[in-house]
């Protein structure tokens, strides 16, 4: 690792560079376009937010409040537990224990700065992982291991059975740091009485851990608040997707975004909701004026994410597709598997629904729910099966129109990158256009995104779709 | 041992075929979490499937992406050019993602090369964990596997012909531990390549055959004199999956070396500890094959391991620890840095290299690598002589 | 009208000429470091040979990697469109392109109507392109024109497995090491691309007819490995050299928009 | 005292020297041929040429490099690795880490206080951190490899370069090419992309004492200087020889060491 990287506290850096931008737009039109010329490095990305509006700029204190929740916890005396994206913070929140999502700092990294996360990402090959291994690890993963993080006191992740190189990332730390581990598991298939028990046994021994070594006991009251405010989110969340299916869709690109690192930050906590209320009031507007959210107002194209999202340098994926006049209809993570869902009422079997009448009923909730969590749910069995990739990915373009089907994701996806070449084939049958992108979402190294781009507009004109 | 080089080395051996000409059927399983006396048991040959005598890629690269383990990937070539057609059965596993893939990628094959996938198809979910429920879960799925296959194959599969099978598999684990032992002896009289050859056969042979012919070379051994392990350093390989047995031979061929011991998924490593003969012969296959495993899928067993590794190094005096991994194998290219960090932090010397599985191991750059290492060993050697004669 | 079509790819700049939709003149050359370099030169090639100025040329569509940066187009279209359609207008029963360039691999299907129906290109960490075979020539000191003919005249049957170009390399080195025969690892090299090509192809479903276009048509070594290794026989293109196939499309694409124009005229 | 000889015969060029008293006599370095034992006649013969001495005049001579097992003349084999700690040494004689980057490999390896190789690693990964990255990137560029190094000094803005792979990194190049971007800023870029590949491997060995550079690669003070940046340490020159030379070097110490004990390497 370059040694002036090594000067820096990462959670440090990041908060403060975030803190600083979300009060950026406080002051007058004027004062924040001065403001601008001393961020060079970062202006481009807080303009793209801070032009999304209130949304945009609530993304923007919703990241600040992540990282100060994380700077601040030893001084409030919490356990920090590392996890992944694939787990729902609910449980910790309940437990007043913070979470650091690995997948969120890399990503946070990786567009706020210049030089991305390539230092954390190279450190940990420095120590031994491997370079093929996922990239949305090893970015915040680097900077933990090489102790410019806030202390980890626990490790919980829930990728066993649904992504190997994830689950081994987790692994690996927990053996390299010497800090206690615990993986949720998850059989191939869902829905069925007997994986759904197995999700709650597992879940149980994942609380009794942390309880273990959080010190704290979980309540059941506190467990019920946030779980309350899990279903009003749902709520939410649930308005948006049915937002995103109108033609012109009202809802901005960046939107997604916003959801799904929402519900990866603080899913059950008032932060979110905040958050929540500020897109679907902003969706709302167009709505009613029946304009598309686009900022050029003319819908072009929809595109479905079948997998991620982009999220190198300056969020330049979400700022093309504006340019290009094409709607994000979603991606892998920003559904929601909700009950009450339209999409999901086609897929019976692979929703949850929120109980706090007993603690029995909570347990379950949530169980239920964190079975269901983006990749969780859809990629933990062979892609053609009930309920899995396929299924999800047709009824999804169907529902919301999409024009096409794109798949990014990072070489290291050994899990996805094991089927997209049939995937994509049993896509176009259905007829739809399929693209796959050879990027790493993380890590533009891998391709510059001018590459990336050339190829997305090469794929537009040649299949006929721009 | 010539029978053991033919199954090692060949995909369709003479066993197999001299199975097959009996008519009797015979299915293929991709990782050693499959319980395989559960077929033994009614007839059926168990053959665990590799990905050796491949001469291109054509098929794996057409379904399987650029950035998975050339293992499954092979798998699937030798699939799609037909040479697996002896199989009336295959078990795909969720061992590794390339691997669990490995189920949706052949079937899609299967709808471009005619035939290629066996009648009886299989995907047994074999959980991460082994404690409680983990356990309650893979005893279920035995219990399943076992009513899918006596549907298919209309046999009937009880509690004394599983113990039978059991008491059979037994008597080899015992044989090869035998052999194991004979590896930690001052002077060794057989060579690695030998012994992985016999263990890797042990993954295709018929069990009795397989017996036999283990206890004839075992006891031949026992009468062996010469030493193979005289004026060479001592080594272990360990890490990602291997059946390769030209890989043991590039290491010996050096002159320098010989391989006292591994820890690969083929070897020796999952035949150690034997199999309960008595009580619920399923809750004794669950206990052998969940619950004493060593593969990193487990996840956070770490500490477990490098114990166990620690103490094989011990018994064969192992001078030095050859560590490889295929790319895109994260499980093993991550335990292998904290292997090396380990162990030598305990003056264990350690190598560790990535390559591909497949026909053409890089030559050139493997023996560059583990002839630097000997020397290594070598100087290190001279050195420990050399200030011992000063003082 | 005289139309013409200018493509500039990694390794080579090929422009062509067309005239009542026949070919009035065409020019290959090897790409300069700046790819505006090549492409004045090469369009200036092919002028010369017809006698012509740039001024009687109505209407240019440039095409291939370096096509942003061609001074002269009115026009630029991507390599995959031009392909298919040059591969469509010499054989109309084609459904299947597979163009190996220099620089990359592609395979393109076409549906009835000679529109792109899905396309690939070589995936990472893959050595399906012209440059592999370079690398390889000039590692055994054979001349590109001649590798196609000496790989024919194999004995032996070798493999050669390395998807990395870099290190296929060593794996030649190693096997010129042990003795083997020239022509057998040329031989080789021919089939281990051919495969990897075979895969990109298969990925996207093959149809017949295939052919093949881009410059490494021209070794008749990887064209009967690739047809070998599809397990059909590849059509050839007849009357055309396959490498100016991305500047004919071109060119005909030019064409159609002077017949748009004068159609709305 | 006797005449040893060192002939190292890598994937791209082949390397022979001569010495006598521990001092260099005569040296050659030629471009690999396909047939590693006609490059090793070859250096050989223009070593001697340079030493006028003649093969009959040879106490002893160690082989080393890639095609080591094809040379004929040679007494003994070893692996380069080993020889490029000595030759390392023997240049820099307060050497502790050595990184060696040739035309297939890149390695790095730290030396005990005998030269001898305590722990080293080797880039398996991928072609991209090798000097044969470089030289496609050079041709690619259409400039000569000696100039590829001095770009870096002149770049305003270099860019970020897919530093995974060969084949892509040379798609990517070819693409900022095409968009106008200067010579100067890619070759910054290919040199970087280099050096950050190269910084892994040798942080992964925990750089101590004095850095040292052999191989080829030495010669490119782009990537050289990168890399200091990168590992936050200098990396220390020697003029007593060409880098590039270290391996053939390291492996006539060795001859000299087996004939007469000499060539003794502790570290001062
Ligand atoms: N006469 C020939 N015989 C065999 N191969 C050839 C011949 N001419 C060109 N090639 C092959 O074609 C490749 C160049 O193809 P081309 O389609 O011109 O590439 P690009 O369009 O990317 O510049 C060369 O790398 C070489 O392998
Ligand atoms: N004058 C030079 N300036 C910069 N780099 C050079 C120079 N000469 C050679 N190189 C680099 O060194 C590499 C060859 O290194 P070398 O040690 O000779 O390799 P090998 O031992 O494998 O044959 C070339 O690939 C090139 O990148
Ligand atoms: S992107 Fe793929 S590899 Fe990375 S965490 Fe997600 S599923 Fe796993
Ligand atoms: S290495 Fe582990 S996961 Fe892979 S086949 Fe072996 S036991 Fe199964
Ligand atoms: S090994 Fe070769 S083809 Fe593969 S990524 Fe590296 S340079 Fe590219």
């Amino acid at each position: 690792m370059r040694p002036e990287i090594e000067e820096y506290h990462y959670d440090w850096l990041m908060g403060n560079t975030l803190k600083a931008s979300a009060i950026l737009p406080l002051g007058t039109k004027k004062e924040t376009e001065l403001a601008y010329r001393y961020v060079p490095y970062y202006k481009n990305v807080v303009k793209s937010f801070i032009d999304a509006g209130d949304p945009g700029v609530q993304t923007l204190v919703m990241l600040a409040k992540y990282y100060e929740n994380i700077l601040t916890a030893k001084a409030r005396g919490k356990k920090i537990a590392a996890t992944t994206f694939c787990n729902s913070p609910v449980i910790l929140y309940a437990m007043d224990i913070v979470p650091v999502t690995f997948e969120i700092l890399t990503a946070v990294g990786a567009m706020v700065w210049k030089r991305g996360m390539f230092d954390y990402m190279d450190f940990c090959c420095e120590v031994g992982m491997p370079e093929t291994s996922c990239s949305s690890q090893r970015g915040a993963l680097g900077a933990v291991l090489a102790g410019l993080c806030e202390q980890i006191d626990m490790i919980i992740c829930d990728t066993p059975g649904v992504c190997d190189t994830n689950a081994n990332a987790f692994a690996f730390a927990s053996a390299y740091m010497d800090k206690p581990f615990f993986q949720l598991n998850y059989p191939s298939s869902i829905g069925d009485n007997r994986s759904q028990q197995y999700h709650i046994d597992d879940y149980k021994e994942m609380i009794k851990f942390a309880e273990q070594h959080s010190g704290n006991k979980l309540d059941y009251d506190r467990l019920a608040q946030v779980l309350a405010e899990v279903d009003k989110q749902d709520a939410m969340i649930a308005d948006l997707e049915d937002m995103l299916m109108l033609k012109p869709t009202p809802v901005p690109p960046l939107f997604n975004l916003a959801l799904y690192a929402g519900r990866f930050c603080f899913s059950g906590h008032p932060q979110y909701t905040t958050l929540l209320e500020s897109m679907v009031a902003s969706a709302k507007q167009n709505a009613e004026a029946g304009i598309s959210g686009l900022k050029n107002r003319e819908e072009k194209l929809r595109v479905f994410m079948c997998y991620i999202d982009h999220y190198t340098v300056d969020v330049n994926f979400y700022n093309y597709l504006e340019e290009r006049g094409i709607v994000h209809v979603g991606s892998i993570l920003t559904r929601n598997f909700r009950d009450n869902t339209p999409y999901a009422k086609e897929m019976p079997g692979s929703t949850y629904g929120v109980d706090t009448s007993t603690p029995e009923a909570m347990l379950d909730t949530i169980a239920q729910m964190n079975a269901r969590l983006p990749m969780v749910r859809s990629i933990r069995g062979p892609y053609d099966k009930k309920g899995m990739w396929l299924e999800e990915s047709l009824v999804c373009a169907k529902m919301y129109q999409a024009d096409c089907l794109i798949y990014n994701g990072t070489p290291g996806c050994r899990n996805t990158w094991g089927m997209v070449k049939p995937f994509a084939r049993d896509i176009e049958k259905h007829g739809y256009p399929c693209h796959i992108m050879y990027d790493d979402a993380f890590d533009d190294r891998v391709e510059s995104w001018e590459a990336t781009r050339e190829r997305l507009d090469e794929f537009f004109k040649i299949r006929g779709l721009l | 041992m010539t029978v053991f080089h033919d199954a090692a080395t060949r995909v369709e051996c003479d066993s197999i075929a001299r199975w097959k000409k009996d008519g009797k059927p015979v299915v293929g399983y991709t990782c050693s979490y499959t319980p395989a006396e559960i077929f033994y048991a009614v007839d059926i040959l168990p053959v665990r499937l590799r990905g050796i005598e491949t001469d291109g890629m054509e098929v794996g690269d057409s379904y399987f992406g650029p950035f998975i383990c050339s293992f499954p990937k092979c798998i699937l070539q030798l699939a799609g050019k037909g040479r697996f057609s002896f199989l009336d059965g295959a078990i795909i596993t969720p061992g590794c993602d390339g691997m669990r893939r490995l189920d949706e990628c052949w079937r899609k094959a299967g709808e471009d090369f005619e035939g290629i996938v066996p009648d009886y198809f299989y995907y047994f979910d074999v959980p991460h964990k082994s404690e409680n429920h983990g356990m309650a879960w893979y005893i279920e799925e035995i219990n399943q596997l076992i009513k899918s296959v006596e549907d298919h194959f209309n046999v009937n599969i009880t509690n004394e012909k599983l113990q039978a099978a059991i008491r059979e598999f037994n008597k080899g684990r015992r044989l090869l531990n035998e052999i194991e032992r004979l590896r930690c002896e001052k002077d060794v009289v057989v060579s690695g390549t030998d012994v992985f050859a016999a263990a890797v056969a042990g993954t295709v042979m018929p069990r009795d055959e397989y017996t036999a012919e283990l206890k004839k070379w075992v006891s031949a051994l026992k009468k062996r004199k010469t030493s193979l392990s005289e004026g060479k350093h001592r080594v272990m390989l360990v890490g990602s999956i291997s059946d390769e047995i030209d890989l043991f031979e590039l290491i010996e061929n050096t002159q320098k070396a010989l391989i006292v011991g591994e820890n690969l998924c083929f070897g020796i490593r999952y035949e150690g500890n034997e199999i309960a003969e008595d009580g619920d012969p399923i809750e004794a296959l669950a206990g052998h094959y969940l619950g004493s495993s060593v593969c990193p899928r487990m996840y956070g067993k770490y500490k477990e391991r490098l114990a166990m590794l620690k103490e094989r190094i011990g018994q064969s005096r192992a001078e030095g620890v050859i560590m490889q991994n295929i790319r895109f194998c994260d499980l093993h290219g991550a335990e292998n840095a904290l292997f090396e960090r380990d162990l030598e932090a305990m003056g264990i010397p350690c190598l560790r290299v990535e390559r591909e599985y497949g026909p053409h191991i890089d030559i050139g750059r493997m023996k560059l690598r583990i002839n630097a290492f000997l020397e290594r060993i070598e100087g290190r050697k001279k050195a420990n002589k050399g200030d011992g004669d000063e003082t | 009208m005289k139309v013409a079509g200018c493509d500039i790819g990694s390794l080579t700049a090929k422009a062509v000429i067309m005239e009542n939709g026949n070919i009035i003149s065409q020019a290959v050359m090897r790409a300069k470091a700046r790819p505006s370099e090549s492409a004045i030169d090469v369009m200036q090639m092919a002028l010369d040979k017809a006698n012509l100025a740039r001024d009687d040329i109505g209407y240019i569509v440039g095409t291939g990697y370096g096509r942003e940066q061609i001074p002269f187009v009115d026009q630029v279209e991507s390599e995959i469109s031009c392909h298919a359609k040059g591969a469509w207008r010499i054989m109309p029963s084609v459904r299947m392109i597979i163009d190996i360039g220099g620089q990359d691999a592609k395979a393109t299907r076409l549906d009835d109507s000679g529109n792109v129906a899905r396309y690939i290109y070589n995936d990472k960490c893959a050595s399906g392109t012209g440059r592999f075979l370079e690398i390889m020539g000039e590692a055994l000191e054979v001349p590109l024109e001649k590798l196609g003919e000496l790989a024919a005249k194999s004995m032996e049957k070798l493999s050669i497995s390395n998807q990395c170009v870099i290190f296929a390399e060593t794996e030649v080195v190693s096997l010129v090491n042990e003795g083997k025969e020239t022509a057998d690892i040329l031989n080789a090299l021919h089939h281990s691309l051919a495969k990897r090509v075979a895969s990109l192809a298969r990925s996207i479903d093959v149809r017949q007819d295939v052919v093949m276009t881009g410059g490494v048509a021209k070794n008749a070594g990887v064209f009967s490995a690739l047809s070998e290794a599809l397990g059909l026989p590849l059509k050839a293109l007849d009357g055309v050299d396959p490498q100016i196939m991305g500047a004919l499309g071109a060119a005909l694409y030019a064409e159609e928009k002077v017949q748009e124009r004068q159609k709305a005229l | 005292m006797s005449i040893v000889a060192g002939c190292d015969v890598g994937s791209l060029t082949a390397k022979a020297v001569i010495m006598k008293n521990g001092k260099i006599i005569g040296s050659h370095i030629i471009k690999s041929k396909p047939r590693p034992k006609d490059s090793a006649d070859a250096a050989l013969e223009g070593a001697l040429s340079a030493a006028g001495v003649s093969k009959a005049d040879i106490a002893y001579c160690i082989g080393t490099g890639y095609g080591r097992e094809k040379i004929d003349f040679v007494n003994e084999v070893v692996s380069e690795i080993t020889c490029h700690g000595k030759g390392a040494r023997w240049m820099l004689p307060t050497a502790e880490t050595v990184i060696d980057i040739g035309g297939q490999d890149c390695k790095t390896m730290k030396l005990d206080k005998d030269g001898n190789v305590d722990r080293f690693a080797a880039n398996d990964k991928c072609a991209s951190g090798t000097g044969r990255f470089l030289e496609v990137m050079a041709k690619v560029l259409h400039i000569d490899i000696d100039e590829l190094g001095k770009l870096s000094a002149k770049a305003k803005n270099p860019i970020t370069l897919a530093s995974t792979c060969t084949v892509w990194a040379q798609a990517d190049v070819i693409k900022y090419i095409n968009s106008g971007v200067s010579i100067e800023d890619i070759g910054a870029g290919v040199n970087t992309a280099m050096a950050v590949r190269v910084a892994i491997l040798v942080n992964a060995v925990k750089p101590e004492g004095d850095i040292f550079m052999t191989g080829g690669v030495a010669k490119n003070i782009g990537v050289l200087e990168t890399l200091e940046k990168l590992i936050g340490k200098r990396i220390k020159r020697s003029r007593k020889a060409d880098p590039q030379m270290a391996g053939a070097i390291g492996a006539a110490l060795l001859s000299m060491e087996k004939i007469d004990g000499s060539g003794n390497n502790r570290l001062k």
